[in-house]
């Protein structure tokens, strides 16, 4: 089989979930020994141009040079991986769209804030169609793994479409409920085993929520802990803004 | 942590080579297949193996093939997900893994000296195919033979030179029909329901078998018991998401029956009152 | 009562014995995760064990089958080749309480029933397992006298009951004497210890009553009438198919099989996890079809599961009322008042009935 | 000097975090531009912070930089610290210092191995280098992976991490975990000298321009890095809530950009700045490296940052090594450990407030500056990243380098230059508001 010429392309993020790549040590050499990676700016000076097997696209798109670039891209590429929160669902970019976008041009850059051209954030799949997902903030290394084998296996990948809190439990962490502290855990799915509460912090829910959450039950259960629900509202727009732009 | 092999485990595959496939329609695929190391296949109609692609997953999926064929056994696959779109990627000479065969199927003994009445719509042909097979290599033993098959499209036939040689044959009667019809059709539109009034059947000595797509289960069986068919003798066959095969992991309950052990060929009269059936 | 099989043991002497009982092999016992949350985790010495404990966040069953296990391992090069393997770690389990201990016994049922699952029964004869009475309901949530799991009846190798300054231990299995030769920490029982003992039992009998306004038997019955009960339609709106009740339970054992493949894509295990019939996927077919869509049938089915399916198979409830999914769900879906309120919808059909 | 024209124009300059254009227009052997231009999408944290609660702002800023994320992390927990009025236990601090190091640890041999070496082997990127020289690549990613474990179990993850908050930590490393994490620092120092072995043979360029460098000081023995006051080669010496003295943003007058500056036009933070300002609290076998590599303050040789970068790198895997040893030997107090808050459980009062953070993080010093109401709610934020510091300094090396080196080649020179914007190690993805974007207004 010939291996597959990939490329790793950032819009608006952190890049963070580039770096988890780095990070997963001298096995990424097996990873690197599997597919031809042709262009990766942050560590590679070569640029390839041509038409490409995988395209890994980190980041949010969020101005019009971005949605361009991103067609672009689609068009040379067979395969479209949206890679990371801000990739698969807007994530934290999205928090923008919360505020006018001319309010918070100028709040940051002043009287030069017309040079600054920004659209409401939205996810990749909401600009061009996306073949696989690798949700996280950043992304889970081995969900990662598990992607680029199917993408390699040439089958689907499905994320996980039930809560993180079954993940949780299979962890065995004291529910954060039982600590009278909310977590989004129940409305986000799973596929991160769960890495925030095992750390005993709470889901922020950066994998973006279940296909079909009970907004009701969710409501009540907030109610019973007497948690208001503008603090949850907002906790939950700190990754899932964009997924009111459909 | 220990570990060690298990000989009898119920998760051992046995190996299998694909010896022939053929493409039915877009999404339906024939595989004939026979196990290596010298083993043969003991099956009934109606029962299902679990077919492996190692890395990729296992599905369950009916033998279409007649008991009587010994030496290979016959699949029809339709392409929907990872599984069964990588099997329609193989071609003769590569190996699968198999389990089983598993489940209940139609009880033959059972069937011999009466009457059938076989109702097959899209992919339920397959586990149909295995007893329509049988019932042939068996003709003697079987009373009057009527073969229901409906379909979406003209083009979804499933084993269109098969169905040619049934509507040939003059110790059955085969009726087939389409929900939307093409220029080139000349047979019958309608639901499958449509053809069921055409059949003359003696309801006392008739058994009826019938798979195919949930909805169509609600309207034929209606039809079936206005015909006069006892309950006891509608056999129904039922899919359900399934991972173990063993009665086990729990995917495919209806209330207290498992499909993959109690089924997938249920009696009505068995499953009649259970709501999760339908 | 047959004194042979009741030693005692001090209760000056339960750390040396734990010690050297974690000397044998792996132990493990409850401790506790604050929050009043516990956990089985493995111990050295009789300090990090919490004897006074309400059940545990996941039950005994996580060492029976894992949350993850290997079922096969495979090569994928010429041709393909498949090994079926178990892996197993013999260890001791100490302070089960009986209704963990019946939920064990539900899960032997299942996994003996043909074909048999060796995966789980090479696990099981590895596992010894050391019970501890409960002299007192541990919570609110609790339900065990309900399904008779509050007195011990069997499923043990030694059984502990805390009776002041010593534990009277029964003594059920071979493996258990073992334990009780090889520890050296044991005393014979005489009369009056076990007097003591029935006299325990007694004042439990009179603590533990049925937590819900029906009879054992009935209980099938019960839920014979109630398949289209309003009960059901009230969970859909609560629930938050989180799958915290069926991961928490001793005999909820459903579980997804799934392959895995290392990254030159030549070698792999078929391993199975977990699942739970909560959860929306589970029932799901393709074509998209799924035959338990609502929230409300998905929680009819765990309830079903646990009361009336079981008893046509196995002659026994599922449920063995350790109240963990009470206690873990965080919608406040409680077994108990569930069952409750099927009582009061069907004396409400008995009696419209009769009028 | 002939009357050449040159016009180099580097679109998305490679192997920095973050986008970056390098614009020279060299007309009849007269510089007329020299830019560095960011062209990174604008993310706009600071206003999108407005109208979160003060216990969020770590969890939001970590996410400005997935290569600092322990560092702005640090340094908005110490704002909103600061504005809140609480000081963090000995302990906290300790295990700051040591996640500070980690990163610092992670960040520099990143750079050095992966980003700057290729440069000095003469190759395009680390990629040819797996068949090259793949013990080299080996040992990087091993290093790199090392830190990142230790991370992993430190704070849950190095990129985000989980469990570093606002008044201190929600899981605090067991016993088992101290005793892993020192097996892996100490394992670490062979793959560290076989580091410095390599790096002793690396030929940076000579090129030399004197500027103001600019590092947290402070009064004790320790190298500063997590808590310090704002100090400067020319004798500066401020409290870090004065921050915006220095990063002040002035309009020059050739362009419409703005400037960061303190005592001269322009200012370098990073590694080399922190050696020159604090050279001498180095652990002792770092200075040996110093010495060993011929680096001795004042150094005003951009391109030996990375050589300071090497330097710290050992100064910080030792430091490390101390911190958990010290740990161990005090053991923790789990009792420290705390419940996340988010308000809802008001565990750590509110109040208005106005805070600063000041951290060393790999690529200088970082800043961060919030404001709240009194129900702890920011109002206000501002973040400073060093790059943004550096920008103007490195347009000033710029302008000094390409006459001096106008009898080389097109490709030559855009080598030199690039090399030299890189070895600021610049992080344009952190583009939370950056003080000196360019406007590309030809
Ligand atoms: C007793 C029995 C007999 C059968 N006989 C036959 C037969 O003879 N021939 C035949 O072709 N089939 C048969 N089937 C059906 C067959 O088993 C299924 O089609 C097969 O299991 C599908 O598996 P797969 O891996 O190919 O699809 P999967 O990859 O599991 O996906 C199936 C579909 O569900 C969707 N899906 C699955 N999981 C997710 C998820 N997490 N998120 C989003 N979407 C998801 C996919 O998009 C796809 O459309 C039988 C089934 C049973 C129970
Ligand atoms: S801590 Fe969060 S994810 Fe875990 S069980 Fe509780 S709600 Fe679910
Ligand atoms: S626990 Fe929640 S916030 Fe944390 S990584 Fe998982 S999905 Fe994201
Ligand atoms: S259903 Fe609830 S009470 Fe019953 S055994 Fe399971 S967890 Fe315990």
């Amino acid at each position: 089989m010939k291996k597959p010429k990939v490329g790793i392309f950032d819009f608006a993020c952190c890049e963070g979930c580039q770096l988890q790549i780095a990070n997963i040590g001298e096995d990424v050499l097996d990873v690197l020994g599997s597919i031809d990676v042709v262009e990766w700016r942050e560590v590679m000076s070569e640029k390839w141009g041509k038409n490409l097997d995988i395209a890994i696209v980190e980041g949010s798109i969020t101005n019009p040079h971005a949605v361009k670039r991103i067609q672009k891209i689609r068009k040379k590429a067979k395969i479209v991986i949206a890679y990371g929160s801000c990739a698969t669902i807007g994530g934290v970019n999205g928090m923008k769209n919360n505020f006018n976008l001319d309010d918070i041009r100028k709040y940051v850059y002043g009287d030069s804030y017309r040079f600054f051209p920004t659209e409401m954030t939205k996810a990749v799949h909401q600009i061009v169609k996306v073949d696989y997902f690798v949700n996280g903030c950043p992304v889970y290394i081995p969900e990662f793994v598990a992607v680029l084998k199917a993408v390699l296996q040439g089958i689907p990948y499905y994320v996980p479409d039930y809560p993180v809190c079954v993940e949780c439990k299979l962890n065995e962490n004291v529910c954060m409920y039982d600590r009278k502290v909310t977590c989004l855990g129940p409305v986000t799915r799973a596929g991160c085993n769960a890495w925030c509460i095992n750390n005993c912090n709470i889901c922020y829910g950066c994998r973006g929520m279940v296909s079909n959450p009970n907004e009701k039950g969710a409501q009540d259960v907030l109610a019973k802990y007497k948690i208001p629900m503008d603090l949850i509202l907002n906790k939950m727009n700190m990754y899932n803004k964009c997924r009111e732009l459909g | 942590m220990e570990k060690v092999a298990i000989k009898d485990s119920s998760y051992r595959l046995k190996k299998a080579k694909i010896l022939q496939t053929k493409k039915l329609t877009a999404n339906e695929k024939f595989f004939e297949i026979a196990l290596m190391d010298g083993e043969r296949l003991d099956y009934e109609p109606g029962q299902f193996i679990m077919v492996s692609l190692l890395g990729i997953g296992e599905v369950p999926i009916s033998v279409c093939s007649s008991p009587a064929k010994r030496d290979s056994f016959d699949l029809c696959i339709r392409a929907v997900g990872k599984v069964t779109r990588s099997l329609h990627k193989l071609k003769a000479g590569d190996v699968i893994g198999i389990r089983g065969p598993y489940g209940k199927g139609f009880p033959v003994r059972i069937l011999e000296g009466n009457d059938l009445l076989i109702i097959a719509g899209g992919l339920g042909i397959a586990p149909l195919r295995s007893l329509i097979q049988y019932v042939l290599d068996n003709r003697r033993d079987f009373g009057k033979v009527h073969i229901l098959f409906g379909c979406k499209e003209p083009k979804d036939m499933l084993f269109s030179d098969e169905l040619e040689y049934w509507n040939e044959r003059t110790d059955l009667h085969y009726a087939c029909t389409v929900d939307r019809a093409d220029p080139d059709w000349a047979g019958n539109v309608g639901v499958i329901t449509t053809l069921m009034p055409g059949v003359d059947i003696e309801p006392s000595r008739t058994f009826a078998a019938v798979v195919g797509p949930p909805i169509m289960y609600n309207f034929v069986i209606k039809e079936l018991i206005a015909k006069g068919i006892p309950e006891r003798q509608i056999l129904l066959s039922f899919e359900r998401n399934m991972k173990c095969g063993n009665g086990k992991c729990g995917r495919c309950q209806i209330q207290n029956l498992y499909v993959c052990q109690d089924g997938p060929v249920f009696h009505y009269e068995q499953i009649k009152n259970l709501n999760e059936a339908f | 009562m047959e004194d042979l099989q009741y030693v005692i043991l001090k209760k000056e002497r339960v750390h040396d014995f734990i010690s050297t009982l974690s000397k044998i092999q792996k132990l493990v016992a409850p401790v506790s995760k604050g929050y009043n949350n516990f956990a089985f985790e493995e111990v050295s010495s009789g300090s990090e064990i919490a004897l006074k404990y309400i059940p545990t966040i996941l039950p005994l069953k996580k060492f029976f089958m894992p949350q993850r296990e290997t079922l096969l391992e495979f090569k994928i090069a010429k041709g393909t080749h498949a090994e079926p393997v178990v892996e197993y770690e013999p260890m001791t389990i100490f302070g089960a309480h009986t209704c963990d201990l019946a939920g064990v016994q539900c899960l032997n049922m299942v996994f003996s029933e043909r074909p048999k699952d060796y995966n789980y029964l090479t696990r099981k004869n590895k596992i010894t397992l050391i019970g501890l009475e409960c002299n007192e309901y541990c919570d609110e949530y609790a339900s065990c006298h309900l399904v008779n799991a509050s007195f011990p009846s069997g499923g043990y190798d030694l059984f502990f009951t805390d009776l002041g300054d010593y534990f009277i231990v029964h003594v059920n299995t071979q493996t258990g004497d073992e334990i009780v030769d090889t520890t050296e920490s044991f005393e014979k029982a005489d009369t009056s210890h076990i007097k003591e003992l029935k006299r325990l039992r007694d004042t439990k009998s009179k603590i533990f009553s049925n937590e819900v306004s029906i009879e054992r038997r009935y209980m099938p019955e019960l839920f014979d009438m109630s398949f289209r009960a309003r009960v059901w339609k009230a969970l859909e709106e609560r629930c938050l198919s989180c799958g915290n009740c069926t991961n928490v339970c001793p005999t909820c054992y459903c579980f997804d099989i799934r392959d895995e493949l290392e990254l030159n894509l030549k070698r792999g295990v078929r391993y199975r996890v977990w699942d739970s019939c909560q959860l929306e996927p589970f029932a799901r077919v393709a074509g998209g079809i799924n035959f338990r869509k609502e929230r409300s049938a998905r929680q009819r089915h765990r309830y079903y599961r646990k009361f009336r399916y079981p008893v046509d198979r196995f002659s026994r409830f599922f449920c063995t009322g350790c109240g963990r999914c009470t206690r873990t769900c965080m919608a406040g879906i409680s077994l108990k008042e569930t069952l409750n309120e099927l009582i009061k919808e069907s004396e409400d059909r008995v009696w419209k009935k009769w009028l | 000097m002939d009357k050449r024209n040159i016009n180099i124009n580097v679109e998305y300059l490679t192997r920095v975090e973050g986008h970056g254009n390098i614009v020279i227009n060299v007309k009849e052997g007269k510089l007329d531009t020299c830019r560095l231009d960011i062209v990174e999408a604008p993310r706009f944290f600071e206003g999108m912070l407005r109208g979160r609660s003060i216990f969020e702002a770590q969890h939001i800023t970590s996410r400005i930089c997935g290569i600092c994320a322990c560092g702005h992390t640090l340094a908005s927990i110490q704002a909103a610290e600061d504005a809140l009025g609480i000081t963090p236990t000995e302990q906290t601090i300790k295990l700051r210092r040591l996640l500070l190091h980690l990163e610092m640890l992670d960040s520099h041999i990143l750079h050095i191995y992966l980003l700057v070496a290729p440069d000095l082997l003469g190759v395009k990127s680390f990629v040819p280098l797996i068949n090259s020289h793949n013990e080299v690549v080996r040992r990087a990613l091993r290093m790199k992976k090392t830190c990142n474990d230790m991370c992993d179990i430190l704070v849950g993850r190095h990129v985000h991490p989980i469990s570093a908050i606002v008044g201190g930590f929600t899981k605090l490393p067991g016993q088992s975990d101290l005793d892993a994490m020192l097996g892996m620092l100490k394992r670490m120092r062979t793959d560290m000298d076989a580091t410095v072995e390599l790096a002793a043979k690396l030929k940076f360029p000579e090129f030399e321009r004197d500027t103001e460098y600019v590092a947290l000081v402070n009064d004790d023995g320790e190298y500063p890095l997590l808590i310090g006051d704002i100090g400067s080669t020319d004798g500066v010496r401020m409290n870090k809530k004065d921050y915006k003295r220095i990063t002040n943003e002035f309009v020059v007058p050739y362009s419409s950009a703005k400037h960061a500056r303190l005592s001269r036009e322009s200012y370098a933070v990073g590694a080399l700045a922190r050696f020159n300002l604090n050279s001498e609290k180095l652990h002792p076998k770092a200075k040996e490296v110093a010495t060993a590599v011929g680096l001795k303050p004042k150094c005003i040789n951009p391109y030996l940052n990375t050589a300071a970068q090497l330097v710290e790198s050992v100064h910080c895997l030792e430091d490390a090594i101390s911190i958990v040893e010290d740990l161990k030997n005090t053991s923790l107090h789990y009792d420290e450990e705390i419940v996340i808050g988010l308000n809802e459980q008001s565990n750590i009062p509110v109040r208005a407030g106005n805070g600063v953070g000041a951290v060393e993080v790999p690529r200088g010093i970082l800043f961060h500056n919030y404001q709240t109401d009194e129900n702890g709610i920011i109002t206000n934020a501002n973040c400073v990243i060093p790059t943004s510091q550096n920008t103007g300094n490195i347009e000033y090396d710029m302008m000094k380098l390409v006459p001096e080196i106008l009898d080389k080649g097109d490709e030559e020179i855009t080598l030199a230059i690039e090399m030299l914007v890189r070895s600021y190690d610049p992080c344009i993805s952190c583009s939370t508001h950056l003080l000196n974007i360019r406007f590309v207004n030809k």
